[in-house]
């Protein structure tokens, strides 16, 4: 038996579960030498928002406990310099291309979005039933991750991400401008994920995203201030990975739309916690820092195990759980 | 770049808490000023790769070298690595030592745990002397190559280039002072002269403001945490001198030029 | 120059800033035979509630990268037994004595706050500016830590400690019963703990102390279930010390009754990062079982800081943050 | 009860997966059924002490062992501890076997990974018969003690005490067998044997039946994950068979007795 790999996310199929997770795999390219970027299912682009963005003062990084903190600030070049350096060299991807979106405002979300439904045109679907590596032609933009849950800015998505009714009420007004898969990426900085994820799901969404990082600090005690230029940057790594596949097991019994899960996957196992949680995709993001060959490994993980489990559908794996 | 489980065939102590760590290296031939990264645990504490600048390459052995200082805990597992185990390892990556212009001479400095890529580059202008290949000035070989310890007791127990100053600053071996005042004493016109430099944050602002002030380059390596080590994740930025945002360590550098960073802004953070 | 270590707490003063988490530490004796009991500013018990609890459903305790999930249950044996079998050995401490009461209702922590009163009797102070260690007549409760932040017991605190509005009442109603400290603990789970802590503060705590656990889960991927038999549990250890201290350093900022904080401290320096974030104390949890020493080796590091640093009074390490 | 940094003796394979660690234990002397727990890691990850029970212990030399299999990432960092490394080391703790009653045969049965403290009672009554100090039923001897393993290279290569028999599932050494159905085969009336055994949770059942069918007592080393090791964290509960609560394993155990536990809820929790 071969197992079916292939995730439907909304109009998307992804032709395997494994994504990168955005702001840790560039546009791609970065990583070109050490990853065969055919075996990933989709690459989550860096943050675009609609002015370029140095990002954050330095020092951006520290390791933590099996973790790491990063304030880098959603350091983009913008959308135009997207169009126009990223996009031509999206488009030979095989693997899906989610455009992860940020914006201080809603106006700025909605800007960019339209900005790059414009520049990559009409969303143009396979034959019925087949993946997007599939497609004859490709447009560089499968769908759009809407970051409503960066910790690194201020006065910047975390509003956004802890409210309901501006999620709902964000997400309705992308929904209304794009064809394309509208993924909504969660924060774990919530007393409860669920009613966030339903608002999401309420606003049309095909599928949400999550875990961003937790908000974390670490104080240099020799020199009195934290290490992070910011104060406080984000917490990523297999530290949180416990926290993230409680939030996937709490979402996916909150909404019918598909959950993609990360935080913290290192291995095969790891990700196969996220689908049983009920997770119908991955990502992988510090892994592959640590590994660039961490999603390669990951899914040829989980094929093997769903052949020794003799589980014939990824998707169904989110039903497995006793 | 290649990703692939190195051999260690040496790993011996050649000065207080300074190790010289030697790996078969069956990729791309790596550049002065290149580095490396590798995965310390193969737990998640410490996580993250720690980049390592390549100390030395032997192309008939394929054999490639680092010279580190034990100082955290990634140091320490490295440490207690014997011949024959496996280090999981990247590289070369980013920017290596460019090589100096017509008519300039080659001045390089290297300090603490800068000696590695500094020492490699001495060791190749040693290699193409030998060889016969023009590089630098007089085509052959550094006007100076210098490096600066401490104390007698911190000085490396390796093999130095021909021609290599080493310096204390207690004058308790080699020359008494610093790289940084040897290098000052060169008399090169502007333009006539490279820096090629890497070290404490300080060294590399004192070397900068001194290229600027005789009108030399200089080509300072920099350092910067890091989490990809590949360009992708914008962790490892430095500001540009320009004001026109940032670099990054690991793509753009570790080699910068000498306007292009603001050593003397960087050498205050360090400091800080 | 010998540093002053001593810390005030509403009405107490402790010895010094360092205690042992609830529910990390029995009620002192277990630890007895490892640790120098006497060299400990407070130790908090293990959670007393009204009736006894067996706590949950086994397994309770699952290891994660450098942390650990607890889902104990509030396992003790209720406040009754808690006043005949734990009291009177709690009164010889020199340490201070901090019982963390937890209820699933209002009047479920009222009830247990008014039998400890009853049976501790009214609080004696010790002579003025001294600290509790130096009270001739201990009455084996010097201060009360209000669990509003449980993750690991249905309809249980997790509710309350999430909601500004029910912390402040709860606090009130425990405030006009007690004279002793009373610290309100507070949970990370929420988007912004500095609300949760200026109601604690508005309803008239001594302290708010925190982190508890970060809610997280482990899935068995062979067993196709969760490890822990109640699904999730509660996340601690060094992983979660980022989130500890930014939640720390918020809380500081946030009001001005002492912040108390813990989280992942596994020696002086993770302290240390707590007290420059603003806490005034710190409690050690997980670390204790890595190494029961760990709260004697933070006190002695503490100490060894503040000399090296010269900084006379503990509590002034709480300004220092450039 | 101490902490302290034990010193590494041998640390060597005794069968697939198996090795013997001999520590030396200045410390209180630990009795067969106790454990201790070591930090394997000066990291974080792996995060918490690891229990093992005692294998043996010698007065004379103050040397203690123990028996263990490498299965995780703790168990690979103590496979690479050398003789002379140090090891953060608590114990003895929990609860021992009981000494059989008056007229009480004594029958033990050690399976897998519960072959250490079975083995250790052993060798503790094989000392206390060649000291003349009187236990068991004829006062000197157990009257059976039978260790089970898979095949025979999974039987260690250790220092087995006299009167000791090896099944093997196979029969490929020692008899074909579990120690249960050799326990099964004893005729000792009701009161008049008591059943010491460690091992996998269906053995436990398995014996805890047969204790009870015959009216013999059973003294059973059960298992758990821990957090603290000493008592204070109830993370180690085991279900009371009266319905009473919980159990720790730590410090009401790991040793129980028959009717203490609900064995065969726990054997089929294990096989869930
Ligand atoms: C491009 C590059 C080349 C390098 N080449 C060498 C080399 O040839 N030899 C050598 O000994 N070291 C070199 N380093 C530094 C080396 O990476 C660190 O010493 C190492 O990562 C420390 O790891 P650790 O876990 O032992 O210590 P940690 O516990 O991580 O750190 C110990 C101390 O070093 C500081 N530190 C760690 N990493 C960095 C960093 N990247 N930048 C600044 N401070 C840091 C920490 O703040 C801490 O004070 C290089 C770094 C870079 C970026
Ligand atoms: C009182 C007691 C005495 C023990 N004595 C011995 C002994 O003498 N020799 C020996 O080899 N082992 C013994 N163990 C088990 C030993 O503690 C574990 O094998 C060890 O902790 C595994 O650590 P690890 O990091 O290598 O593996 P992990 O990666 O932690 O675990 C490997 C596998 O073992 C399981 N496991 C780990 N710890 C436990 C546990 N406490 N209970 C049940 N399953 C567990 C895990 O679920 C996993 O499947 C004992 C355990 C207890 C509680
Ligand atoms: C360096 C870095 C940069 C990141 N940048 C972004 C970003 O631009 N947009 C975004 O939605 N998430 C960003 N993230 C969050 C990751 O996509 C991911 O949600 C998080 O790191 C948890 O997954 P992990 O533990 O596998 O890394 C970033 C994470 C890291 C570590
Ligand atoms: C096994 C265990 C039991 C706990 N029980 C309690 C409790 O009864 N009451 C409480 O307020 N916190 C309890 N906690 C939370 C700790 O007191 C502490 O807030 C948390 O573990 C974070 O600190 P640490 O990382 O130092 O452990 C418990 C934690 C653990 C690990
Ligand atoms: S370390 Fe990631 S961009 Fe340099
Ligand atoms: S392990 Fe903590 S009570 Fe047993």
């Amino acid at each position: 038996m071969q197992p079916t790999l292939s995730v439907q996310i909304g109009p998307l199929i992804l032709e395997n579960p494994v994504g990168v997770a955005s702001g840790t795999f560039g546009y791609g390219s970065e990583y070109e030498a050490l990853v065969e970027l055919n075996a990933l299912g989709a690459i989550y682009t860096k943050a675009v928002t609609l002015a370029p963005r140095p990002g954050n003062a330095i020092p951006r990084i520290v390791e933590t406990p099996a973790g790491m903190l990063n304030s880098i600030g959603l350091a983009n070049p913008g959308v135009e310099a997207f169009v126009e350096h990223k996009l031509p060299e999206l488009k030979t991807r095989r693997a899906a291309v989610i455009a992860n979106v940020a914006g201080a405002s809603e106006e700025e979300y909605l800007a960019v979005l339209e900005r790059l439904e414009e520049a990559a045109g009409p969303w143009i679907s396979p034959p019925e039933g087949l993946p997007i590596s599939a497609c004859s032609a490709r447009t560089g933009i499968d769908g759009y991750e809407i970051n409503v849950s960066c910790p690194n800015v201020r006065h910047g998505g975390l509003a956004f991400g802890t409210d309901p009714i501006q999620v709902e009420r964000l997400t309705a007004a992308l929904r209304a401008r794009t064809r394309r898969a509208l993924i909504v990426k969660l924060t774990p900085n919530v007393a409860d994920i669920a009613p966030i994820a339903r608002a999401a799901e309420a606003g049309g969404a095909d599928a949400v995203s999550l875990i961003n990082t937790l908000v974390g600090m670490v104080i240099d005690v020799r020199r009195l201030r934290p290490v992070l230029a910011m104060g406080t940057g984000g917490l990523s790594g297999p530290a949180v990975r416990p926290v993230g596949v409680a939030c996937a097991y709490k979402a996916a019994r909150a909404v019918r739309i598909p959950v993609i899960g990360l935080g913290g996957i290192m291995c095969a196992d790891d990700a196969l916690q996220y689908l049983l949680a009920g997770a119908r995709a991955v990502q992988v993001g510090t892994g592959t820092f640590v590994n660039p060959r961490t999603a390669e490994e990951v899914l040829c993980g989980i094929r093997a195990w769903m052949e020794r489990e003799g589980v014939e559908r990824v998707e169904a794996i989110a039903k497995m759980l006793a | 770049m290649e990703h692939f489980a190195a051999r260690v065939l040496s790993n011996r102590q050649i000065a207080e808490s300074w190790r010289e760590l030697v790996i078969d290296w069956p990729a791309q031939a790596p550049e002065p000023g290149q580095f490396l990264t590798v995965r310390a645990s193969p737990r998640f504490d410490p996580l993250l790769r720690r980049p390592f600048a390549f100390a030395g390459f032997s192309r008939e052995r394929c054999e490639a070298s680092v010279i580190y200082q034990v100082r955290g805990e990634a140091t320490r597992l490295l440490a207690d690595l014997a011949a024959g185990a496996r280090l999981d390892t990247i590289g070369p990556l980013g920017r290596a030592f460019p090589p100096p212009g017509k008519g300039e001479r080659a001045l390089l400095a290297g300090g603490g745990i800068g000696l590695g890529p500094v020492l490699f580059l001495a060791r190749e202008f040693a290699r193409r002397k030998r060889e016969g290949v023009a590089t630098g000035e007089d085509g052959l070989s550094p006007a100076l190559a210098c490096f600066g310890f401490r104390t007698a007791a911190s000085v490396p127990a390796i093999e130095w280039p021909e021609g290599v100053r080493i310096y204390t600053d207690d004058g308790s071996a080699g020359f008494a002072g610093t790289p940084s005042s040897a290098l000052a004493e060169e008399d090169a016109g502007p333009g006539r002269a490279r820096i090629y430099a890497c070290g404490p944050a300080a060294m590399l602002a004192a070397l900068a403001a001194l290229a600027k002030s005789r009108g030399w380059n200089a080509s300072l390596s920099a350092e910067q945490w890091m989490a990809c080590g590949v360009g992708a994740c914008m962790g490892c930025a430095l500001e540009r001198a320009d004001g026109a945002g940032f670099l990054r360590a690991c793509a753009d550098g570790p080699v910068f030029e000498r306007d292009d960073i603001d050593w003397a802004a960087e050498a205050a953070r360090a400091a800080r």
